[in-house]
């Protein structure tokens, strides 16, 4: 069918080296494939999501996909207006006839990442650095740490989180001290999900000449010999998927739970990180995952029950 | 005992990293201030520095002049201010204000336009950015115990930009007490009408001292963006110029006093990320929000209770205006 | 005698105006840089703000916040005192709308929350503004300082109580839940029928704006309090003189300040977005900074440099939605800019102005 | 005197937008002379002298400096020709000491330690030769007012002037200062240096002066040769009618006591005690005068009488009712209620604020009133009304309520506060400095109303520097000197002697030689 998809990103923006630079991604790949354009904002304040989608939505545009869980009030307002228009949210759900909600196991990609850093990890310490404490970055932390604990269930794991504001989704200087003061305490591998303040990590790695761990998009290209993978959250497939189901007519609304079976989360290897990952720890991480897909692994999700084993 | 002491070099290390920033923008605004301009905009030079050091640096791989072009903006950036708060008599405030959101925008806008990365320079190549500096013997005496360490991992390695902040401590007190022009911008912050019957133009007088601000903040945000980090993020100086403001009036307007209090912002800052998920003793688990918010409670409670009233050079924020028409 | 050289309506009218086109100039030129028509551009910005009943809406929304921001800046400025700390005072405010909400929107109507929901706005801000106040009145620690250490400390209150104890349980998301009908502020195209602000969330919290902005005239020009707070302001030493207490000035005025500023979540959290959520404030208390100084601290002046910021906001978002090429970041410029020259430099033309409307002296005429 | 005049200037114009403070003024001052102007305040004496110093530029009109046309652009072409200028309004940085104050815009050199180390040789030997001694260490906001005009005139010395304006120098010192600044100004015309002096007292202008031009509205209306004319004359031609100079009051007729003053000590900021012991008694319908050397604890016995102040120790009385000043809770609203007025001495710092409209000011310290108030709100009809009947009954000019008193001159701004204070009808009222820098059209008509009040029955408890004032006002006068009353006299008591009272020689007898203005 012909269709007239738009993109809303949240407040970090189009490209915040994160999970909205992701769904960009996604989008300019379908609009490469395909040759069909779409539209896209980056909102300034809450007042303006419903706005937007509202605008895209009397505009004719659809699907309209909403990246990130804040939209999610907005989104179930603004469907309910347009029954006949197709939404999409990613990283929330909500139950309507005309939205299709994606997420992510995203302690599922976190999971296999901790088991390579624990393998990596020489000192048994390992870090985490988050932006801000909300759930949805605990649960990263908590896979995380789930992760390297099969490994090494005596490793310590070092969390901080950065700051309070948006600030603390760009903040590569604190994200680069708060990654030193991990390695300090000994740490050797860091994990960041932090957006623009996770590139001071990673600097921070390199400096000190240990590894640091990518999130979202495959960073592992940004300090080539320093970052030893990506935990890859694949937006950008998420993304270009519900064009193309839409553009197939294949559209469906309903809950898309995207986790290591699906694709949807997964870990980076490439040439950036060959040299990094041997054969036993490429082995031992390909070993957790298909243990994962087959359920002989259970990840605990934070967000289950706000606890983390 | 040892590892207690070699925690706190550590601690002291971070500290001089984090509180180089805030010592060069609060020394800026010093200048400003105590030639009478009051600045709320050194958030905004310090970001547009920070943008044009990390882009040139990127352009020329070579960390001097992106040095020179973060300066080249600031400096810019400080002359829109002088020209509305000096020329003009504008509000100073509002003036600032406007700054800082020019910066704002503006970094993200030619940010995108020129590397298309969201506003984001990109990864600085070698050369780009300013390295660590090894100081003569530090390899030597590292092993030295008590002071190997302090020497070699303190004093030591960090980028040149830190030095030339603290070396601008000493500096900016000899201009400020030790010569005329020093002489003259503390006059002229305080009274610039005595200033002006002593035949010497407190236009100038006051350009000169916003220049200088300029050249600092500018030096500020290329340490963000090509010193501590490798590259420009949006938004990146993360309320770094406000944070300087305060240590300015906690410092009471004086060079030694800045550096003590940007020391001391820096200190918080180190110890509440070393201390972040660390359990308490008696107290047990803490949430992270409380480290998080740990120095600026310090602040105000040191500030409650150790440094009596701030003063501002009188005339700082008043336009002068000898003549109403 | 030396006031009023000049018409009022040169001085309130004339030179913004000219102000205001200078900055639209200079900020079509960066709209020429990045290759699109600035005349189209300004005119999608003003049709996009003033051109149909929801922009209107929108921007009135928007001035909603900044009357009430730019008014906590301005009193505290009367009595010589720079609150900077509206932005914390604002998310400490919504934190008292939420709590009156939750405890009243499914027991009773909006109108019996309301007074509860202002009340505590009002608290919850004059409250966070307290202490700074206080250590200014008996600690002489310096307003600014302390004001810019407390929103960061708002901050990570809020955070913190959003995701460990007003979340919703099971949702990821740091904020509380929608509250019911009894928790929301009509919307202004549901209770009139004059203009169609169709879904703008404009609300009744504009009313309230209104009402405070002339409650703050009364106050600061029409009572003894205000007399004291103007006084202060003005000369300390000359209100030592005449009898008035610094430390209650400076206490009293900073509560008013920061319920004001906490007010501003009335619009906010229960006029539009209908639950708590994390960092709303999204900088309207910092340019209520520039909303005050640009409305010369009057109400009036406030109103009309609070609808101009709406004006940018909602114009802007149009802007940028219609124009893909120019971002939201080219939206700050713009604003920016329009601080710049319409704040900062408002005496740029003024000089050449002053000159077209005041007649040649010739020295010799005048005699006597 | 027949050569070159030092200063010419022909048809100077000058306009602040409406104002036209200058208007086509000649004037001809001789080399090595000292030379007078007067006028009423707002006439436009100041500004001439700016422009003249370059702080101001003439919108037309032309300057000569020794027969020589020069356009003085800013102030640094002023003091390249030689001309010095000690304003009306100090031009100090009270934070710096007197020497950096005294070097600064002559620093001589890029950095201090060279100009400084001739500075201060210099300011030896200008000690020497003027008797102008100042530590220059000492930070000049800390000093009384009298040594920071020693400070102005050692700048514009130091610099070399050999043109000194000097804008209301007097205003600020006692009689003996004045007569050792007057001392100096001879020496220095003796040496060949031009003086213009500014000020509101004839006496001084036929003491000092050889030549003498009136300032009128902006307007040169006369000069002439001190020696051929008469206060009188001068009065005259200033205010345009013939003016009062003197006082006239019939004796008093004191009634019982209404303020009684007892063990009063204040401590200041810096922890000085700068009033010890002080116990008096006010009565009924007199003039107590407290006459002394500015800084010698006046102002901070005045401050803690009218509440401002907190005191160390002592009781004030005022009827029948005492107060402790030193363990009540004493504020200024509170001694207001008591039925105490005050005129403080420092008008433009305490006793107005002049941002504000004039009914504004007219009501400041009495704003709680009950006359004041129409339920929670300001009465603001009823303020007016009362301001407009105070501006008519004092004779304040222009006769504006909304006008902002920042554009009033000093005499009104003066009026202002006076009519304030004295309409509450208070019981006793205390006032410092009224007739500083005011001109003298108004220092009669304030005069005037003083006695008027002491005549209605008042206590009136005067401060002033000004030994003619209390001399020729007060009914008592109590002599200060370091924070203490170190004398009481009659009215109308020798002047030499209270002079030496004020200078902390004791009581009688002491040597004739003691220079009074120096204060230990
Ligand atoms: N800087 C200024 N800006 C605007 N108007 C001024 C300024 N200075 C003086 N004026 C105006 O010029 C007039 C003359 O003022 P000036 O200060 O010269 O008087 P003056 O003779 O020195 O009075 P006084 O005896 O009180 O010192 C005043 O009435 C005032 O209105
Ligand atoms: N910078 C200025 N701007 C506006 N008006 C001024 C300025 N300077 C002086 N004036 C006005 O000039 C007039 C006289 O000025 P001046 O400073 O000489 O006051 P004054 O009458 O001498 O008072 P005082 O003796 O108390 O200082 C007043 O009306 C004053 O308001
Ligand atoms: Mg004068
Ligand atoms: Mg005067």
């Amino acid at each position: 069918a012909d269709i007239n998809p738009a993109v809303l990103y949240d407040l970090g923006g189009k490209f915040d080296k994160s999970f909205n630079e992701a769904a960009f991604t996604g989008a300019e790949k379908f609009k490469a494939d395909t040759g069909i354009g779409y539209r896209d904002f980056e909102i300034q304040n809450d007042a303006q999501r419903e706005q937007a989608l509202r605008n895209f939505a009397k505009r004719g545009q659809s699907p309209i996909i909403a990246i990130g869980f804040s939209q999610a009030n907005a989104v179930e307002k603004v469907a309910k207006e347009f029954p006949d228009i197709q939404f999409a949210i990613v990283d929330s759900v909500i139950d309507l006839p005309n939205v299709r909600s994606i997420v992510f196991k995203e302690h599922e990609g976190s999971y296999i990442v901790g088991v390579a850093a624990a393998l990596a990890s020489k000192t048994g310490k390992v870090g985490f650095v988050g932006g801000m404490d909300i759930g949805l970055i605990r649960k990263f932390a908590c896979g995380y740490k789930q992760g390297v604990m099969s490994v090494k269930s005596d490793a310590e794991v070092f969390e901080n989180m950065t700051g309070d504001t948006g600030a603390a989704w760009n903040d590569p200087v604190k994200g680069g001290e708060l990654a030193k003061s991990q390695f300090d305490k000994g740490a050797d591998v860091v994990y960041h999900a932090a957006g623009g303040t996770g590139i001071g990590v990673l600097q921070a790695a390199h400096d000190a000449g240990k590894l640091g761990i990518g999130v979202d998009s495959n960073q592992n290209g940004l300090f080539p010999g320093s970052v030893l993978t990506s935990m890859l959250k694949r937006v950008d497939v998420a993304v270009a998927k519900t064009f193309e189901d839409a553009k197939n007519d294949a559209w469906s609304s309903g809950v898309q739970v995207l986790g290591l079976a699906e694709g949807g989360v997964d870990w980076a290897l490439d040439d950036n990180n060959a040299s990094l990952v041997n054969a036993d720890m490429k082995a031992a991480v390909e070993k957790a995952k298909a243990d994962i897909i087959s359920g002989t692994v259970v990840v605990h999700d934070y967000m289950a029950d706000n606890t983390c084993p | 005992m040892l590892d207690a002491y070699q925690t706190l070099i550590l601690l002291l290390d971070s500290t001089l990293r984090l509180s180089t920033p805030l010592l060069l923008a609060c020394l800026a605004g010093l200048y400003s201030e105590r030639s009478g301009v009051v600045d709320i905009g050194l958030e905004g030079k310090m970001l547009g520095a920070a943008f044009g050091a990390g882009a040139v640096a990127y352009l020329t791989s070579n960390a001097w002049l992106g040095l020179l072009a973060g300066i080249g903006v600031a400096v810019g950036l400080a002359l829109i201010h002088g020209f509305a708060s000096i020329t003009n008599r504008g509000n100073q405030i509002v003036s600032g204000v406007a700054i800082n959101f020019l910066a704002a925008g503006l970094t993200v806008l030619l940010g995108q336009a020129w590397f298309s990365q969201g506003g984001r320079t990109p990864t600085l190549p070698q050369g780009g950015r300013f390295g660590e500096v090894i100081l003569p013997g530090a390899e030597a005496v590292r092993d030295v115990p008590v002071l190997g360490p302090l020497y070699s991992e303190l004093i030591s390695g960090h980028n040149i930009l830190v030095y030339l902040a603290f070396a601008a401590v000493p500096l900016t007190w000899w201009i400020l007490f030790r010569t005329r022009f020093g002489l003259r911008l503390r006059a002229v912050g305080e009274n610039p009408a005595a200033v002006d019957t002593a035949g010497i133009s407190v236009v100038l007088l006051r350009y000169r001292a916003v220049v200088i601000c300029g050249i600092l903040t500018g030096v500020a945000g290329s340490y963000l963006s090509i010193a501590q980090s490798s590259g420009f993020i949006r938004d990146m100086t993360a309320g770094k110029g406000y944070i300087a403001l305060a240590a300015l009036i906690f410092a009471k307007w004086r060079p030694v006093n800045a550096m003590y209090a940007c020391l001391l912002f820096g200190f918080l800052d180190a110890m509440a990320i070393r201390l972040q998920g660390k359990s308490i003793p008696m107290i047990g688990e803490v949430p992270v929000q409380v480290f998080q918010t740990l120095p600026y409670i310090l602040t105000v409670i040191l500030l409650a209770g150790f440094i009596g009233k701030a003063i501002p050079p009188k005339a700082s924020g008043v336009p002068y205006l000898k003549e109403r028409s | 005698m030396s006031a009023g050289q000049l018409p009022r309506w040169v001085d309130y009218g004339l030179i913004p105006l000219i102000n205001l086109i200078a900055a639209f100039l200079v900020s079509g030129l960066v709209v020429l840089l990045i290759g699109e028509n600035p005349i189209d551009a300004v005119r999608v910005l003003i049709w996009g703000a003033l051109g149909f009943g929801e922009g209107v809406g929108f921007t009135l929304f928007y001035a909603t916040n900044f009357i009430f921001t730019g008014l906590a800046v301005a009193v505290a400025f009367h009595a010589g005192l720079f609150n900077i700390g509206g932005e914390g005072q604002a998310y400490v405010g919504g934190l008292g709308v939420a709590l009156a909400c939750l405890a009243l929107d499914r027991i009773v109507p909006w109108w019996v929350t309301l007074p509860v929901a202002v009340a505590g706005a009002a608290v919850m801000g004059a409250a966070w503004a307290f202490i700074p106040a206080w250590l200014q009145a008996k600690r002489g620690s310096h307003i600014v300082i302390t004001t810019i250490m407390f929103n960061f400390i708002s901050y990570s209150l809020m955070v913190y109580l959003l995701v460990n104890v007003l979340a919703k349980p099971g949702s990821m998301q740091p904020e509380t839940r929608t509250f019911e009908e009894g928790g929301r502020l009509p919307f202004l195209n549901d209770i009139q029928s004059l203009v169609d602000f169709g879904t703008a969330p404009v609300n009744l919290a504009l009313v309230l704006a209104l009402i405070a902005s002339a409650l703050v005239w009364v106050i600061i020009w029409r009572t003894r309090l205000g007399y004291e707070i103007r006084s202060f302001g003005a000369n300390a030493t000359a209100a030592v003189y005449a009898g008035m207490s610094p430390a209650r000035i400076i206490i009293i005025t900073m509560l008013i300040s920061g319920g004001l500023s906490g007010m501003m979540a009335l619009n906010e959290i229960m006029g539009s977005q209908h639950r708590l959520l994390i960092e709303f404030v999204a900088g309207y208390g910092f340019v209520g900074i520039a909303v005050a100084l640009m409305g010369r601290a009057h109400p009036v002046g406030i109103i009309l440099a609070a609808i101009l910021f709406g004006m940018l906001y909602q114009g802007g978002a149009e802007l940028a939605f219609e124009m893909p090429a120019i971002s939201r970041d080219m939206i700050i410029v713009i604003q920016g800019l329009v601080i710049l020259f319409a704040g900062a430099l408002e005496n740029l033309f003024r000089p050449a102005i002053v000159r077209i409307f005041t007649p040649s002296r010739a020295p010799a005429v005048q005699a006597g | 005197m027949s050569e070159t005049p030092a200063i010419e200037l022909r048809g100077v114009n000058k306009s602040f937008g409406p104002v036209h403070a200058n208007r086509n003024i000649d004037l001809l001052v001789g080399k090595g002379s000292i030379h007078g102007i007067i006028g009423e305040n707002g006439a436009g004496k100041s500004t001439l002298m700016s422009i003249l110093y370059g702080f101001y530029q003439a919108d037309s009109g032309s300057i000569h400096v020794d027969g020589r046309e020069v356009r003085i652009a800013d102030s640094r072409q002023a003091i390249d020709l030689g001309i010095g200028m000690v304003h009306q309004h100090f031009m100090l940085v009270d934070p710096f000491t007197v020497l950096e104050n005294v070097i600064l815009g002559a620093e001589d050199g890029a950095t201090l330690s060279g100009g400084t180390r001739k500075a201060r040789q210099e300011l030896r030997r200008l000690e020497q030769e003027y008797g102008l001694k100042v530590d220059p260490d000492a930070v000049v906001g800390d000093l009384p007012v009298g040594l920071q005009q020693r400070v102005e005139i050692l700048k514009a010395l130091y610099r070399g002037a050999e043109i000194l304006i000097l804008d209301e120098p007097t205003g600020v010192l006692t009689p003996a200062e004045a007569d050792h600044l007057f001392k100096i100004l001879e020496v220095l015309r003796d040496q060949g240096k031009t003086v213009l002096l500014i000020t509101h007292k004839l006496r001084e202008i036929m003491a000092i002066t050889d030549t003498v031009s009136v300032m009128r509205r902006g307007e040169m209306v006369a000069t002439l040769k001190t020696a051929e004319t008469s206060m009188e004359e001068l009065a005259e031609q200033m205010v345009g009618r013939s003016v009062l100079l003197h006082v006239e009051k019939t004796p008093a007729d004191p009634m019982g006591t209404i303020l009684e003053v007892e063990d009063l000590n204040v401590t200041d900021a810096r922890g000085v005690r700068v009033v010890k012991d002080i116990s008096f008694k006010v009565k009924a319908g007199e003039i107590v005068g407290i006459a002394g050397v500015s800084g010698n604890g006046q102002s901070e016995l005045l401050e803690a009488l009218a509440g401002i102040r907190k005191a160390d120790s002592g009781r004030l009385s005022i009827r029948s009712e005492t107060l402790d000043l030193a363990t009540m809770d004493i504020d200024p609203a509170l001694m207001r209620e008591k039925g105490m007025g005050h005129v403080p001495e420092d008008r433009h710092r305490m006793g107005l604020i002049n941002s504000f409209a004039e009914y504004e000011n007219a009501v400041l310290g009495y704003h709680r009133s009950e006359k004041y108030a129409k339920g929670l709100l300001l009465d603001i009809a009823a303020i007016k009304q009362e301001a407009r009947e105070a501006i008519e009954k004092y004779d304040i000019r222009p006769p504006s309520t909304d006008l902002r008193t920042a554009n009033f001159s000093g005499g009104n701004q003066q009026k202002i506060v006076l009519a304030r204070e004295i309409e509450r009808d208070p019981d006793v009222l205390l006032v410092g400095q009224p007739t500083r820098g005011v001109d003298i059209g108004a220092i009669e008509f304030i005069h005037k109303r003083l006695i008027e009040l002491r005549d209605e029955g008042k206590a009136i408890l005067l401060v002033s520097v000004e030994l003619d004032e209390i001399r020729s006002l007060a009914d008592r006068i109590l002599v200060m000197f370091d924070g203490a009353i170190v004398g009481e006299r009659e009215a109308g008591a020798d002047e030499t002697e209270l002079g030496l009272l004020m200078a902390g020689v004791q009581d009688q007898g002491a040597a004739s030689g003691a220079v009074a203005g120096e204060k230990a």
